[in-house]
């Protein structure tokens, strides 16, 4: 059986690396990309409580969470492309229009 | 052992497509890595007895939003990008947050032991079908939220469509 | 919209009347001609592939008048000729190119001695071109093959062009008849 | 804090994609290219290019004597070369001031007519297998290797036929073809009716062919068409009917006209009708042909006949003179136009008084059409490019020439 | 395939892993039985196809390659695997290579869920159907991924066009099922197939007329076929996504289309038209292995005859536009299927306030 | 379960096809679907009808729409002789009026949209008299408002026909905000919104006060006038009748369905199923007993110097429903549900006829310009002057019963402001009938008064809208002799069957009368009626001149009615415009310019400075902000981490 822990590390891991993607890149779609990464991180550690805990409650947080990424996605990448029609590119550091 | 031995090749595997996701200057590339990610995650939930929510990882993720992402990297068509650099200068600074991030979350579960029993067990799923439970459980005590998400779809629908839309020349 | 309009598209009626055609179809006997395995004889006066005549005694008929080239609307024909002992014309070579050559048969029309004729042979694709740069000899081959004996005959009978009976005689002419018989 | 433009909303300008569709592509009927600058599905715009089947056919008429030259015509549209052989014919004799007997007009009518379904059989085919139809095609096909096994059973010749003569015919038909003539067209509307089953009425090829490619009725004479295209605008406008040749005064046929204005399926129906009553020219002229002599008694102008040649020295003199130097013809000009199954096709000749004309123009309709496409194709998508390609039914022998 | 994982999660020991090794070596068996039989059925279906178009248009079809023809298929195959392989300059070679091996590998691997006959199926798994949904939306990856990678701009019009046409037509398509989903209780194909029995003529087909409708014209979509063929409209884009393909990558292509034709029709045999199912009186008096038999008999029989209606429907229609094809999926076939749920659902409410 | 439920789904299934494929394929054939299953939902109401009165009824749910927690609705319907009377006024009037809507709607651009309106308007009716909890009831109300709103701004490309349908919709919202709350504190007082227990535990909760903004309040009286508030706003009583003459500018068909046959009796509806509530609380009934009254003869006025046909109609219409308010008022919800079943059939009539007279006239609605049409149109002229009898309450006619009704129940009722209102309503019966009159006299009698092209024009509608005319007229004289009054009945051996056919459901007040005062009653009613019409006839057939003599005699009075006692000014006086005028003295001139710019400038400017270096922080990279958010993260977790060691 493997602990229950091993899976929290994981998504810790898979998160942090999210995180990580997030902080670095300059491809807004890849950052974008790091923000599903870390939603995964997360389903993760959900669907390992909710298979541990034998609740499935945690399962339908999954659902949910899937259900706003989808929606997230969309918005986001509208978003993008919208950006896109502006500054035509995809670098963040070229869009920093809301500089004070 | 071969559980262990299991969990090891998905957490092996999913690190390292983790990882290949956020570095390829590709971002097509990265997003079939991200395919075979997801593909992992799917096949991992299935050892945890959450077959539907695996299926739902690859309609949902892989059959949608990934495609979603596709298609939006080819609508760009970003190939003068592949150029340039793919990290901020400052990336190091990055790294040692999500160190930190990930030195936290490890800390905080090292010592973590599961202590309740549900009533959904193994073989209770096994039994009901796991689509059966979690439908059962989605439209009775968490009806409210369902019809919330299905309202954040509407809204995420339209206001795609009104963020992308085409603005006619006038 | 009248309701009957109404009923046929909800049911697909003409879509399913296509297909009741096509169904049908499918137990036709096929038309197709298995062309090299089954082959399907040329009409009687088709424009093939020239042949140079030669007369009752195997020689060749050509005079070397030239006017075959002359109409030719291609320019595909080459006479050379010379004038022989008897001050006769002797023709060195009569040459056609059947690359350019149109088969339109007019050369067969200019001919006042129905020396040069299209045979009813069309297979005659070669690797080279040179194999279609047809000399008097190749020519004159070719009517052996293909117009030997009767055929010859036949092919100045019916299909030299034009003829008297064409300005004149309308005995036999092809006359309306109604449903020709023994075709149901 | 630096001065910024405020950021106007820009609309969001599209790269407009070119794509070269032809001159090798499936749908473009032979070598027409047309360049497409798309905004997504839409086409913005449209440019046909022409000219990649040049051979020069009016600069190689005025090398030709009249007579010569007819062949020439069967390369024009070579789909329907009987049809451009009688307008060929029709004007030169025009020049000449001699006319066929009646007989030799009847089977003029009549293989023109066959041309025209020939023509039309390809033109459905090819338009209903470019929207997606692929069976009327081979159905089609099946009639049109009947007509050629008519071609060639009349002239030797299954395209390029050359059948008719100045002042004539090339020869008289035979009465097996006339029987197996008669056959046909008694069974070819059914034919026809198998087409429609399968296309007229269809949603699907309603939904691709109505509302594209309008035209209405003044722009479809401002652009100069004829034809199918004109007559499905809703204009009654046929050569055959308002300036007759041949024999088509003595025929009793029916215009096919759509609305004004006219779209594809409205051309459709148009050409579609048009081969029922070519069906029914050419019934009526199986039925009344006279009897008589297949070529006019003009020395002058046409071929003596073969067997007088050798035996009759005025008709070898005669022989000698029309095939090398040409008939002579008065000096004056002539232009005159029939209708094929395009359009109106055009000769134009100008004679200088020697055996070949001086200056040979051919008005060819494909061309004609082929300049309006663009016209129908901007606005609409990619997929009707192929509608319209198919609904103009240009040829591009005729079209570059 | 819940067992093998109780098999792994549960304590190790050495029988078990004998019996894990004995199972695998069946399932591997199971899955080369069904990728070579089905292969073979999908090589034949394209004979098949070519025969019965041509007999539809009067032609002969197929004839000269052996007997009747019956080595057309291994002639085109030989003939593909020889010829040259062309990749595009500046194509992406990676993602070249990988799309139609994408493509290809989603359609064979939905064939693992069928129940080919009672009681055999690689996997039998209680979410078939979304298993299926899952496998067929990769489809999508290997058609996008192909138009771009090629560089070329008809493969890239032809594959937008397409990865939309199938995104787009998957919603109906699923939307369909939810009817039969909603009657039979189950995502399980061979649930799906039982509980068709209780229902007169053993059809789904006839209670869910308007999902199948709806599935049926989905299926098309979904595969790309006549009259819905807009993305290799050879009439409009040469040959759509895989213009640039040739030689073996191509046939992969071919194959992964004609692959998800089966399947198309395997679904619709299992859900709508009872898969092995057939009248009692028949199996009733027959051993078991014979009902067995015969009922893969009328699974295959009934899976060519969906596979016949799609040669019959491309031998008869014209080609929708592409506008009109996204009207007809959004404005005619969702809310149709939405229909059929709502109808569905009310007749099931109905039903259980009469008993 | 049974086939009463293809009642209201028959309905729905016509909207959904029309809606569906009425664009594409039906377009000008919509109409049969619908019909086809309106005719079938009265084929299958008169069933209905024909069993409840075998003494049948059923009370069942359907579908569980929502179950959370202690919160259950569903979809359930409730059959029981309220119900069944009122599916038979519905789908009567809806078959008919569709009928009629073919020959009236023909050629229109919307054809099918239009009867897929009607449908969905007629499947949310039903629902809504089917209802057998509140949820499903308030579902059907949104939903017939919704249609209402829609229909009324059927004609959207006309800007008072997209104001008038707003206007409804707004004027209907502040109704329903308090149906809303009242249905809240239904299920807070009862824990459910199902008829059955809230009616059978009324009784208990008959004296229990609640502290409602700081007045102790008796519950029964709080939620039946909360729910009073619903009714109110849907059947146009005062003050918020406004918005219904102003719904005259829905297609004619539809004023007669949803305006005045069907959904705004809604409200009465609504107050007679709740009557036990309503029963419980005196103060409640009264407020309803008044509101009715003052409605009734507030709208009759107006009527009689309005010009424009239907909106005279309209006014009728709201008088009218006064008057079953009135009814319900005194506890005669018998006679209320009465009088709105014979009101259905005449009123839907009367506005049939003016779409008759509509469509002859194209479109004119101005009475003043018409006349004469009796030659040219004589079945509208006969079908509308039946009506115009019925309403009037000449004996014999439906109208006459049910009026009569009302009157001798509110005379003899033990209601304290019975006797009030009996003379109002007396009153109102006097003007009713001389306002219905005047409209007949000056539309169809005399002469012609219009342009010579519009005379040219007239004619008599097409069989598809004189045939509901007939038919209705039908209904007009003899839906009355349900409720023949014990008066007259029991002499002739007949019963007064609405009122034992309804008894179970809505009981019956103890009247104290004497059959002599009955008669008093009746004949009062009578002859006020007569009065009315012979008054019309003088005024308008006899002496022509005097009504404008009479206008400028009373010019102020005329003013007064003829601008609707300047309610709508009122309104734009006492709401908008002082919204406006504090918004733009106070906000702007006093507030914004004096104290909020002071602060605004002088603050800003302090902070300014400060700010400007703060700014400094936003640096408009996307970086720095995800690195500051990653930072937080990590303080909330090192927070946490610390305090579990």
């Amino acid at each position: 059986m493997v602990p229950l822990n091993w899976y929290l590390m994981l998504s810790a891991a898979v998160f942090s690396i999210g995180v990580f993607g997030f902080l670095t890149r300059r491809n807004i779609i890849i950052m974008f990309m790091s923000v599903e990464l870390m939603l995964n991180a997360v389903n993760i550690s959900l669907v390992a409580f909710s298979h541990y805990l034998q609740d499935l409650r945690g399962q339908v947080l999954v659902f949910f969470i899937v259900t706003v990424a989808a929606a997230e996605a969309a918005i986001g990448l509208a978003i993008i492309i919208a950006l896109f029609r502006n500054k035509a590119t995809a670098h963040v550091d070229d869009m920093n229009e809301m500089k004070g | 052992m071969l559980p262990k031995l299991f969990f090891g090749y998905f957490a092996f595997a999913i690190i390292v497509l983790s990882l290949l996701v956020i570095t390829r200057r590709n971002p097509v590339h990265s997003v079939m890595w991200m395919l075979l990610l997801f593909f992992q995650i799917a096949s991992m939930y299935l050892f945890l007895n959450a077959e539907f929510i695996a299926a739902i990882q690859v309609i949902v993720y892989a059959g949608a939003i990934l495609v979603l992402f596709l298609f939006v990297v080819l609508l760009l068509n970003l190939r003068e990008e592949l150029l340039t650099n793919r990290f901020i200068s400052a990336w190091p600074v990055g790294l040692v947050f999500a160190g930190a991030i990930f030195a936290g979350a490890v800390s905080a579960v090292a010592a973590f032991v599961p202590n309740f029993s549900g009533q959904y067990t193994v073989d209770v799923i096994n039994r009901e079908t796991h689509t059966k439970a979690l439908g059962q459980a989605l439209y009775t005590d968490f009806l409210f939220p369902f019809e919330i998400a299905s309202l954040i779809l509407l809204i995420a629908i339209i206001g795609a469509i009104v963020l992308a839309k085409k603005r006619m020349r006038s | 919209m009248t309701s009957g309009k109404i009923l046929k598209t909800v049911f697909f009626v003409e879509i399913l009347k296509g297909l009741a055609l096509t169904f049908r179809t499918l137990f036709k006997h096929p038309v197709t001609r298995r062309y090299p395995k089954v082959k399907v004889p040329a009409k009687a006066g088709f424009r093939g592939l020239h042949a140079l005549a030669r007369n009752a005694e195997g020689r060749m008929k050509c005079v070397g008048c030239g006017l075959c080239g002359a109409y030719c609307p291609s320019k595909c024909i080459h006479i050379y000729t010379s004038e022989g002992d008897d001050h006769a014309k002797i023709v060195d070579r009569y040459e056609i190119d059947v690359l350019r050559c149109i088969f339109c048969g007019f050369c067969v029309e200019a001919c006042p001695f129905g020396a040069i004729t299209l045979s009813e042979h069309y297979e005659y694709s070669e690797t080279s071109r040179g194999a279609f740069y047809m000399t008097r000899e190749k020519l004159l081959e070719n009517w052996d093959k293909y117009f030997a004996g009767p055929k010859g005959e036949r092919y100045f009978k019916e299909f030299w062009l034009p003829q008297s009976n064409t300005y004149s005689s309308y005995e036999g002419q092809a006359m309306f008849r109604g449903r020709a018989k023994g075709k149901e | 804090m630096e001065h910024s433009e405020p950021v106007i909303e820009k609309p969001f300008e599209t790269k407009e994609l070119t794509i070269s569709m032809g001159p090798q592509h499936p749908a473009t009927h032979g070598v027409l290219r047309l360049v497409l600058d798309l905004d997504g599905e839409n086409v913005v715009k449209c440019t046909p290019y022409v000219g990649y089947l040049h051979r020069g056919v009016e600069k190689l008429g005025e090398n030709r004597t009249y007579l010569a030259a007819l062949p020439l015509s069967d390369r024009l549209d070579y789909i329907s070369s009987m049809n451009n052989n009688v307008g060929y014919v029709n004007a030169v004799e025009k020049l000449f001031g001699i006319e066929a007997p009646e007989r030799a007009k009847y089977i003029r009518t009549m293989v023109a007519e066959m041309g025209r379904l020939s023509s039309h059989i390809i033109w459905l085919g090819t338009h209903v297998i470019d929207i997606g139809a692929t069976t009327p095609f081979l159905l089609a096909m099946t009639e049109r290797e009947r007509i050629l096994d008519l071609f060639e059973m009349l002239c030797g010749a299954r395209l390029t036929v050359s059948y008719p003569r100045v002042g004539g015919v090339r020869n008289d038909i035979s009465q097996e073809f006339l029987d197996e003539l008669y056959e046909f067209i008694l069974e070819f509307p059914h034919r026809i009716d198998d087409y429609e089953t399968l296309v007229t009425e269809n949603r699907i090829w309603k939904d691709r062919t109505v509302g594209v490619g309008i035209i209405s009725a003044k722009e479809a004479v401002n652009w100069g068409l004829t034809g199918g295209m004109l007559r499905g605008s809703g204009i009654d406008y046929d050569v055959r009917k308002y300036v007759p040749y041949d024999a088509y005064d003595k025929v009793d046929f029916m215009i096919p006209v759509g609305k004004d204005p006219g779209d594809c399926y409205d051309r459709y129906k148009v050409r579609v009708e048009e081969m029922r009553q070519a069906n029914r020219i050419i019934k009526q002229c199986v039925e009344n042909l006279p009897a008589g002599p297949v070529m006019a008694d003009a020395p002058k102008f046409t071929l003596p006949p073969k067997d007088l040649v050798l035996r009759d020295m005025e008709h070898l003199i005669h022989q000698f003179v029309l095939i090398t130097k040409g008939p002579s013809v008065a000096e004056g000009e002539v232009y005159v136009g029939t209708e094929v199954p395009k359009g109106e096709l055009g000769f134009y000749f100008v004679s200088d008084g020697t055996g070949k004309p001086y200056r040979m123009r051919v008005r060819a309709p494909s061309y004609v059409h082929a300049s309006v496409l663009p016209r129908l194709c901007k606005g609409g998508y990619v997929a009707d490019v192929i509608a319209n390609i198919g609904t103009i039914d240009i040829v591009l022998g005729e079209c570059d020439r | 395939m819940t067992g093998l994982f109780e098999a792994i999660v549960g304590p190790g020991s050495l029988d078990y892993i004998i019996n894990l090794v004995i199972m695998l070596i069946i399932i591997l068996l199971k899955i080369a039985a069904v990728v070579a039989v089905a292969l073979l059925h999908v090589a034949y279906a394209t004979y098949f196809e070519r025969k019965v178009i041509g007999h539809m248009q009067l032609r002969l079809g197929p004839r000269e390659v052996g007997p009747l023809g019956l080595f057309q298929p291994f002639a085109d195959g030989v003939k593909l695997f020889f010829k040259e392989d062309i990749i595009p300059a500046d194509a992406d070679k990676p993602l070249f290579y990988l799309a139609p091996v994408i493509f290809f590998i989603s359609a064979l691997t939905s064939l693992s869920v069928l129940p080919f006959f009672d009681g055999f199926a690689v996997a039998n798994i209680n979410i078939g159907l979304l298993f299926l949904f899952a496998m067929s939306s990769l489809g999508a990856y290997g058609i996008v991924l192909s138009g771009w990678s090629s560089n070329s701009k008809y493969a890239f019009l032809g594959g937008l066009r397409s990865a939309s046409q199938v995104i787009s037509y998957e919603i109906a398509m699923g939307l369909s099922l939810v009817g039969v989903m909603m009657m039979a209780g189950s995502l399980n194909l061979s649930d799906i197939v039982r509980a068709q029995q209780h229902y007169p003529l053993g059809l789904f087909a006839v209670p869910q007329f308007l999902g199948f409708f709806v599935f049926v014209v989905a299926a098309f979509a979904e595969t790309n076929r006549l009259p819905f063929d807009l993305p290799e409209a050879e009439s409009e884009l040469v040959a759509g996504y895989f213009t640039e393909y040739s030689g073996f990558r191509f046939a992969l292509f071919f194959l992964g289309e004609y692959t998800g034709m089966l399947i198309m029709s395997a679904i619709a045999s299992l859900c709508f038209l009872g898969g092995w199912g057939l009248p009692s009186f028949v199996t009733a008096g027959l051993p078991v292995v014979a009902a067995k038999v015969l009922g893969l008999f009328w699974f295959l029989a009934k899976v060519y005859a969906f596979m016949f209606f799609y040669y019959w429907v491309r031998a008869t229609l014209p080609r929708y536009r592409y506008d009109q094809l996204m009207a007809i999926g959004w404005k005619l076939l969702i809310p149709l299927a939405l229909a059929n749920i709502v109808i569905t659902g009310l007749v099931k409410i109905w039903i259980k306030g009469m008993v | 379960m049974n086939y009463y439920l293809l009642i209201p789904f028959l309905p729905l299934a016509a909207f959904l096809i029309n809606i569906l494929f009425g664009k594409s394929l039906l377009k000008e054939n919509a109409h049969w679907v619908a019909i086809l299953a309106v005719a079938g939902s009265w084929v299958i109401s008169v069933a209905t009808l024909i069993d409840v009165m075998g003494g049948k009824t059923l009370n069942q749910d359907l579908y569980t729409w929502v179950s959370s927690g202690g919160f259950k609705a569903s979809v359930g319907f409730l059959i029981d002789p309220l119900t069944a009377v009122m599916l038979i006024v519905v789908t009567t009037c809806s078959t008919l009026i569709h009928i009629y809507s073919t020959g009236y709607m023909h050629g229109d651009n919307g054809y099918y949209r239009f009867f897929s309106y009607l449908s969905l308007f007629t499947f949310c009716m039903l629902m809504l008299v089917m209802a057998n909890n509140f949820m499903q009831l308030y579902f059907g109300w949104e939903g017939v408002g919704l249609c209402s709103y829609f229909l009324i701004g059927y004609y959207f490309n006309k800007k008072s026909a997209s104001d008038a349908g707003k206007k409804a919709f707004i004027v209907n919202r502040f109704g329903d905000f308090g149906f809303g709350i009242g249905i809240f504190v239904i299920f807070l007082t009862f824990g459910t919104i199902y008829y059955e227990p809230v009616f059978s535990q009324a009784g208990a909760f008959a004296t229990k006060t609640v502290n409602f903004l700081g007045y102790d309040v008796h519950l029964m009286t709080l939620i039946a006038l909360l729910l009073f508030c619903g009714s109110i706003g849907k059947s146009a009583q005062m003050p918020l009748h406004v918005w219904l003459p102003d719904a005259m500018e829905g297609p004619t068909p539809v004023s007669a369905l949803i305006h005045a046959a069907t959904m705004v009796t809604a409200g009465v509806f609504l107050v007679a199923r709740c009557s036990p509530i309503f029963s419980l609380s005196e103060t409640a009934l009264m407020v309803v007993a008044l509101t009715g009254a003052i409605t009734s003869l507030f709208a009759a006025t107006i009527g009689l110097v309005q010009n424009d046909l239907k909106r005279i109609i309209a006014y009728s219409t709201v008088s009218q429903l006064g008057y079953m308010f009135l009814a319900c008022g005194v506890g005669a919800y018998t006679a209320g549900i009465f009088h709105l079943y014979t009101h259905a059939f005449f009123k839907a009539l009367l506005f049939l006829c003016a779409g008759s007279v509509m469509h002859a006239m194209s479109g004119e609605l101005d009475i003043q310009k018409m006349g004469g049409l009796k030659k040219h149109m004589p079945i509208t002229y006969w079908t509308m002057l039946i009506a115009s009898l019925s309403i009037a309450g000449v004996p014999g006619l439906a109208g006459f019963f049910s009026k009569d009704e009302i009157l001798w129940m509110a005379y003899s009722g033990p209601s304290p402001v019975g006797k009030l209102v009996w003379l109002s309503g007396t009153l109102v019966a006097f003007l009713t009938a001389f306002y219905s009159f005047r409209l007949i006299f000056l539309t169809f009698h005399g002469k012609f008064r219009g342009t010579h092209e519009q005379e040219h024009h007239l004619h008599e509608s097409p069989k598809s809208m004189t045939i509901p005319l007939m038919l209705l007229c039908v209904g007009a004289v003899a839906s009355g002799w349900v409720g023949i009054p014990a008066l007259i009945g029991e002499n002739l051996g007949i019963h007064n069957y609405i009122a034992e056919f309804m008894k179970p459901v809505l009981g019956h007040p103890e009247g104290h009368g004497t059959h002599g005062e009955e008669m008093m009653v009746m004949l009062v009613s009578v002859a006020v009626g007569f009065a009315g019409i012979g008054l019309a006839y003088f005024m308008y057939m006899m002496r022509p001149d005097l009504p404008g003599k009479l206008a400028t005699q009373f010019s102020g009075a005329y003013k007064v009615l003829f601008n609707k006692y300047y309610v709508d000014e009122l309104y734009s006086a006492i709401i908008v415009r002082p919204t406006i005028w504090i918004a733009r003295n106070i906000l702007i001139g006093v507030t914004d310019a004096r104290i909020i710019e002071a602060i605004v400038n002088g603050v800003p400017s302090a902070i300014g400075g400060f700010s400007r270096q703060l700014r400094k922080v936003q640096t408009g990279f996307l970086h720095h902000y995800a690195l500051i958010m990653a930072a937080g993260v990590l303080i909330v977790m090192g927070l946490m981490l610390m305090r579990s060691w």
